[in-house]
């Protein structure tokens, strides 16, 4: 019979006793409201909640929880191959977080999938009634499907420390690296297929953002908007469970430098193919016209500015600066989504024809963030997240 | 911060801030096309690239303004005529000078008024004159000197034709007038000077704007001057013409045989009287020089006629110039378009050829050739009476279904084609026999006897293969395409009344 | 542009000439990412 | 600008992985099913009577036209396909007094290489021998890719419908192909402007018109190539784009382009464990590397830590030697001062 270790409970957090905190109430407010919304969408259809249109069948669930969700998601393979494969030990202490933050992050995926479905309940079919393999999204719901168990057993670990199932702790350990490379090839995969899901619609998405290499700038940038995601949920769990964190502040820093180094690395190959792709398509002349100006706002400002941000900020040892880029990032990845899904999409419509998201569909949204942070926090309080259980201190 | 941090950081600022402004000039075309009085000053090639654009100049608002001082003030006019250039840079083309002469003649005028005090003086800077992207310029026509045009000027100089028309004397290498050698000025002058002679449009202003010049300032009635007068569209239609256009004789026969050097075919007979009054002026058909059509034009496609031969010269439907062009496009106007516009009914090959090769065969070697005479005009077959070969009205109820039956006015639409071919020339003469107008509607059926219902060979289905339409389609597309050429309501309660409950 | 030929020879032209810039700028760009690591 | 399925390059993870040239699209060319059936829109002969419109409502059982046949104020905006009207006629060119008004009908174009087919996830779709492209509800999740990638907006879809939201398309009336009628529509046009038959007599019917009336129609049969070819063929006396169709950004087809990448996925899967697990393994080894020569670092300070104790014992070892030798020879002599001193007194 496993006891739990006295010292294996994490520290109670001080004065965060009763029920009714303010962070409980606003939450419970926003749920109970995201789920009322759900309700009207599965009673009255899409068109009640959501203003989707012929014209725009894609809205804020599809441009945000699934294309931006996934590529904020990106932070958990890229640390765990980081540490696990490419034995970059030193940033260990972070890969917990950054799994259950994918994870959270593939499960708010499903839920706004399963919101924007017509049928819903038919998720399953493409696998087992009938199989469409010619199509990008049935590659992409593969391998989401296959990568939310894969990063659902990878986030077991705490689970079983804090239940102390020390057989079941130890079968999956030993599981890791296979786990690790799995979750590598399917988020390589899933990642790029996102893209060359608007590979079909040439005529549809504006030749600025269209490229024949759409599935690789999705992919580098889900890497670059990963990373930054773990460094803006590693400050925020960092001041939120500081009373669980074992590392010192100056071991933290560093391996926020470190994320920051690899960030900016990464942005800068992504605005290298960016150019890359202008030139491939001669598509300079674009640039001077008003969706050129648009395209240079994303570019410059949510690529190249954060790039070097990032840059000054790991040269000068520079924390905030790290920080700020890091959101610059995550708010870049969600523009570039949107755009790619709605705003240069049909570009060339008639523009009394242009997608807004509805009221509705923006509270479910925030609905599916709360829910995700709620979760987490209900997790990482009890079990040892932010910290290692003493019984399994340096185990794989 | 080392230098090296703030190097960096100026320089992503730069990029920032400098890409979303980055002036991308688009290079439309230089300048639109010259309005009615709006005219490009002129640039030699030879003068090398213009850095700047070409300046619109305002010819109205010049005239308007040196109203006193005329036009010596910039334009050359001597016994020649007015030479259109600008008189200060006629003989430079060297491009320093070319650019100090005119700088100086415009600027040094506008600066000039501006230090006398005029109230109104033309801007001194770069841009003004020389603009980026000028305003669309208003459409401007060339003026079409027809014969009521040219007839009153005939009656302003009564046989003096040599006021106008001139040749080019090799020997004494001046102009000299010769009787029966008037040609049109398009005959000799080109659309660029070659050696001595000027260009069409120089040509034309000189002897035209100088002549009006002369005779406003004797008070006598004139031409207009201004470019007003025959380049804006309103003013040339409001050109006044005259009722009765005498007839212009140029040495021209009254009526002839087509010559056709080499050619077997009955000769065709071409009255010449007739023709004139319809056409609008000589280059109508005499489109380079006043002579007959086989002196360019032979048997085999010579370069000098344009690599078009004879039958081509007559027969091309296409060119506005040949005989079938013309009778094509005239029946295609009014009523005559109901069949003629944009279908291939009366095809070249369906009327015959000897509606117009109708004269003898061309004689041996050497023997006489009766004169040519007029074709006594044709009188058609009056209309018969209506019978059940031409009823009156006719009831289409076939397809009734959604619509009641079409009963259809037969006797009005036969007797207005009829009448209005009967009373033209060409109509009646190409129609041959009154029946022939009933293949307008009834297509692919021999002319003159009763023509088969439109079912016999329009069935339920288009044939595909055919492309023949089924019935429904049939009666629509054969009525309605008619009177929408001749403007004729084709609503669908205009032919056939809605069923009672249907809305 | 009226070939395929002509078109990718004039991009795929441009595009290795870029790509060679942004790989050589890469380097200064590391350097000055590395500078501080490099003095200790 | 042309997509090309073969300048695209397929990279996968950074600069290890191997990017492989994706040439997902085989090198085979297709010509369709034979015999297939079309339809030919002739936009000089449509008149805009919207009868097809009423037909195809009537024929498809769906809500009656709202806006009445002879209404001419439903042309003044463009319109487009909806989940209850599956075809509609827009007005491109307002009539004026020397040419008359353009209309055209919009509709599903039953591609001949479907990009809605191939993008279905749960292979709801089929492009029939017989020409349609046909939907099957009973198989459709509403993912609703196929409405997001039509390049001509024909798919429209119930959003209001709860439970079992449908993708609502034209089907050629491919019930009435089968039992030998027409499509509602081209049954109910009065001028001919939809002609039903068999695409490549379509097509040989559309240039013998175009050879017959040379300047009444654009020299160009849209939907011969455009996007693989289409089996609705639209003719017409104005450019293309003013109908709102432009010709087409190539005449590969969408489906190639839109599978061009998933070549890639076979090669993602097949190379990365070798690749990851070269990757682990080299880390590994880097890290035994590293061991192995911590340790050896650590056993050479230990030797030359001993040599050096050795040494300063030796050097103790000495200097003890000499300090007792000197303490002997001191006393020593001490002891023959002393026998002198002795021997003295």
């Amino acid at each position: 019979m496993s006891e739990v270790a006295m010292d294996a409970t994490p520290p109670e957090a001080p004065g965060k006793g009763g029920i009714f905190t303010p962070f409980n109430i606003i939450t419970t407010v926003i749920l109970l409201g995201g789920a009322a919304i759900l309700g009207l969408r599965f009673t009255h259809g899409l068109a009640a909640t959501t203003n989707l249109s012929h014209t725009y069948p894609w809205g804020l669930w599809i441009g945000f929880d699934v294309m931006s969700g996934v590529a904020l998601a990106a932070g958990g393979f890229v640390t765990s191959s980081a540490v696990y494969l490419f034995g970059m030990k030193e940033y260990k202490p972070i890969v917990r977080p950054a799994l259950l933050t994918g994870f959270l992050g593939y499960f708010l995926v499903v839920l706004g999938l399963l919101a924007d479905l017509g049928r819903p309940w038919r998720l399953p079919f493409p696998f087992i009634k009938s199989a469409g393999p010619t199509s990008p999204l049935f590659e992409v719901a593969l391998c989401v499907a296959l990568y939310l168990t894969v990063l659902f057993i990878e986030s077991t670990p705490p689970v079983f420390e804090w239940l102390g199932l020390k057989w079941w702790r130890k079968l999956v350990g030993s599981m890791t690296i296979a786990l690790t490379i799995l979750g590598l090839i399917l988020s390589t995969m899933h990642q790029s297929t996102l893209g060359a899901m608007y590979m079909v619609a040439p005529t549809r998405l504006h030749p600025l953002w269209y490229s024949s290499h759409i599935p690789v700038h999705f992919f580098v940038s889900a890497v670059a908007a990963g990373l930054a995601m773990v460094i803006v949920e590693g400050m925020i769990s960092h001041r939120a469970f500081h009373h669980q964190v074992e590392i010192s502040a100056e071991r933290f820093e560093s391996i926020n430098f470190g994320l920051a180094k690899a960030a900016a690395v990464t942005l800068a190959v992504y605005l290298a193919i960016k150019c890359v792709g202008l030139a491939i398509e001669d598509e300079w002349h674009l640039l001077g016209t008003g969706w050129g100006a648009w395209f240079l706002v994303e570019l410059l400002g949510f690529v190249l500015l954060p790039c070097l941000l990032f840059a000054v900020g790991y040269r000068e040892r520079r924390l905030t600066l790290v920080r700020v880029a890091a959101v610059i990032t995550v708010i870049g990845i969600m523009l570039n989504r949107f755009n790619i899904t709605f705003v240069a999409y049909n570009w060339n419509r008639a523009t009394t024809e242009i997608y807004v998201p509805s009221w509705m569909e923006i509270w479910v949204t925030v609905a599916f963030i709360t829910f995700a942070v709620v979760a987490f926090r209900w997790i990482a309080n009890r079990m040892p997240v932010m910290y290692e259980h003493p019984d399994w201190k340096g185990v794989h | 911060m080392t230098r090296h941090t703030i190097l960096f950081s100026v320089l992503a600022l730069l990029m920032v801030a400098g890409a979303p402004t980055s002036e991308v000039a688009a290079d439309e075309p230089a300048a639109a096309t010259d309005g009615p009085s709006l005219v490009t000053v002129s640039w030699p090639a030879s003068a090398g690239e213009q850095q700047r654009p070409a300046v619109e100049f305002d010819h109205a608002r010049h005239t308007a303004a040196l109203q006193a001082e005329g036009c010596t003030t910039c334009h050359l006019l001597d016994d020649a005529g007015l030479h259109p250039g600008l008189a200060a840079v006629s003989a430079i083309d060297d491009r320093g000078a070319l650019v100090e002469a005119y700088h100086d003649a415009c600027i040094g005028c506008h600066q000039r008024r501006r230090d006398e005090g005029k109230q109104s003086s033309g801007p001194l800077t770069c841009g003004a004159c020389h603009v980026r992207n000028p305003a669309p310029i208003p459409a401007r026509v060339p003026l079409t000197f027809d014969l009521s045009l040219h007839a009153r000027h005939a009656q302003a100089y009564p046989d003096n034709c040599g006021a106008c028309h001139h040749v080019w004397d090799e020997a004494t290498e001046k102009l000299v007038y010769r009787e029966n050698t008037e040609e049109a000025c398009r005959a000799c002058h080109g659309t660029v000077a070659v050696k001595a002679t000027p260009s069409l449009r120089d040509a034309v202003h000189q002897e035209c704007v100088a002549c009006h010049l002369e005779r406003a300032g004797t008070g006598a009635k004139a031409g207009p001057v201004a470019c007003e007068g025959c380049h804006d569209p309103a003013v040339v239609a409001a050109i006044e013409q005259l009722a009765e256009v005498p007839r212009l004789k140029r040495g021209q026969p009254d009526v002839g045989w087509v010559k056709a050097p080499g050619a077997v075919l009955p000769l065709v007979v071409f009255d010449h009287v007739r023709h004139e009054r319809i056409a609008a002026s000589c280059s109508t058909c005499h489109h380079r020089r006043l002579q007959a059509c086989a002196d360019c034009h032979g048997l085999r496609p010579a370069p000098d006629g344009g690599g078009v031969n004879l039958e081509e010269a007559h027969h091309d439907r296409s060119s506005p110039l040949s005989c079938d062009g013309c009778h094509q496009r005239t029946a295609e106007l009014g009523d005559c378009a109901g069949c003629h516009r944009d279908t291939t009914v009366a095809e070249a090959r369906d009327i015959g050829c000897t509606v117009c090769h109708d004269g003898p065969r061309p004689p041996a070697e050497g023997s006489a050739l009766a004169a040519a005479k007029p074709r006594p005009p044709v009188e058609l077959a009056p209309l018969p009476e209506p019978s059940d070969d031409l009823p009156e009205t006719v009831t289409i109820d076939v397809l009734a279904d959604q619509y009641q039956a079409s009963t259809i006015p037969h006797l009005k639409i036969v007797r207005r084609f009829d009448d209005g071919i009967r009373r033209n020339v060409l109509a009646s003469r190409f129609h041959v026999s009154t029946g022939a107008m009933c293949a307008g509607c009834h297509h692919h059926s021999p002319v003159g006897e009763r023509p088969p219902r439109c079912a016999a060979c329009h069935g339920d289905a288009a044939a595909p293969t055919s492309d023949a339409p089924s019935l429904k389609v049939a009666y629509h597309r054969q009525c309605l395409t008619c009177h929408q050429r001749l403007g004729i309501k084709a609503g669908c309660t205009d032919c056939h009344a809605a069923k009672e409950g249907t809305s | 542009m009226h070939t395929l030929f002509d078109f990718l020879t004039h991009t795929k032209g441009i595009a290795y000439v870029v790509a060679g810039l942004l790989l050589v700028s890469y380097i200064p760009f590391w350097r000055f990412l590395t500078e501080r690591e490099r003095r200790h | 600008m042309t997509v090309t399925r073969r300048g695209f390059i397929g990279g996968a993870l950074g600069a290890a992985a191997a990017a492989a040239t994706a040439d997902a699209g085989t090198v085979k060319h297709f010509e369709g099913y034979p015999g297939r059936y079309g339809l030919l829109h002739d936009t000089t002969l449509c008149v805009g009577c919207r009868s097809c419109e009423a037909a195809c409502k009537e024929v498809n059982g769906l809500p009656p036209v709202t806006e009445p046949l002879d209404d001419p104020t439903v042309f003044d905006s463009i319109r487009r396909s909806t989940d209850t009207s599956l075809t509609v006629v827009n007005r491109y060119v307002e009539g004026g007094d020397d040419h008359g008004a353009v209309y055209r009908k919009l509709q599903c174009m039953h591609c001949n290489e479907p990009c809605c087919a191939t993008v279905c996830p749960c292979h709801a779709f089929e492009k029939t021998p017989e020409g349609p492209v046909l939907y099957h509800a009973e198989l459709c999740m509403g993912c609703r890719y196929c409405v997001m990638a039509c390049p001509y907006y024909a798919l429209a879809y119930e959003y209001d419908n709860p439970l079992t939201p449908k993708v609502m398309r034209c089907t050629m009336c491919y019930d009435r192909i089968k039992e030998g009628k027409l499509p509602g529509c081209a049954e109910a046009c009065p001028m001919g402007a939809i002609t039903f038959g068999r695409r490549e007599d379509l097509i040989r019917v559309a240039r013998e018109r175009i050879r017959k009336f040379p300047d009444r129609y654009i020299d160009h049969i849209f939907g011969e190539h455009e996007f693989g070819g289409t089996s609705w063929l639209v003719l017409s006396g104005v450019p293309f784009r003013e109908l709102g169709l432009d010709e087409g950004l190539t005449t590969e087809p969408l489906p190639a382009i839109a599978t061009s990448y998933l070549g890639v996925v076979p090669l993602v899967i097949t190379i990365y464990p070798g690749l990851l697990l070269g990757m682990y393994a080299f880390s590994k080894r880097h890290e035994a590397v590293a061991a192995a020569e911590r340790e050896e670092a650590v056993t050479k300070a230990l030797a030359e830590a001993d040599e050096a104790t050795q040494q300063k014992l030796a050097a103790a070892a000495d200097r003890a030697a000499k300090d007792k030798q000197r303490a002997i020879d001191a006393a020593v002599k001490k002891a023959l001062a002393d026998a002198e001193k002795g021997g003295e007194s």
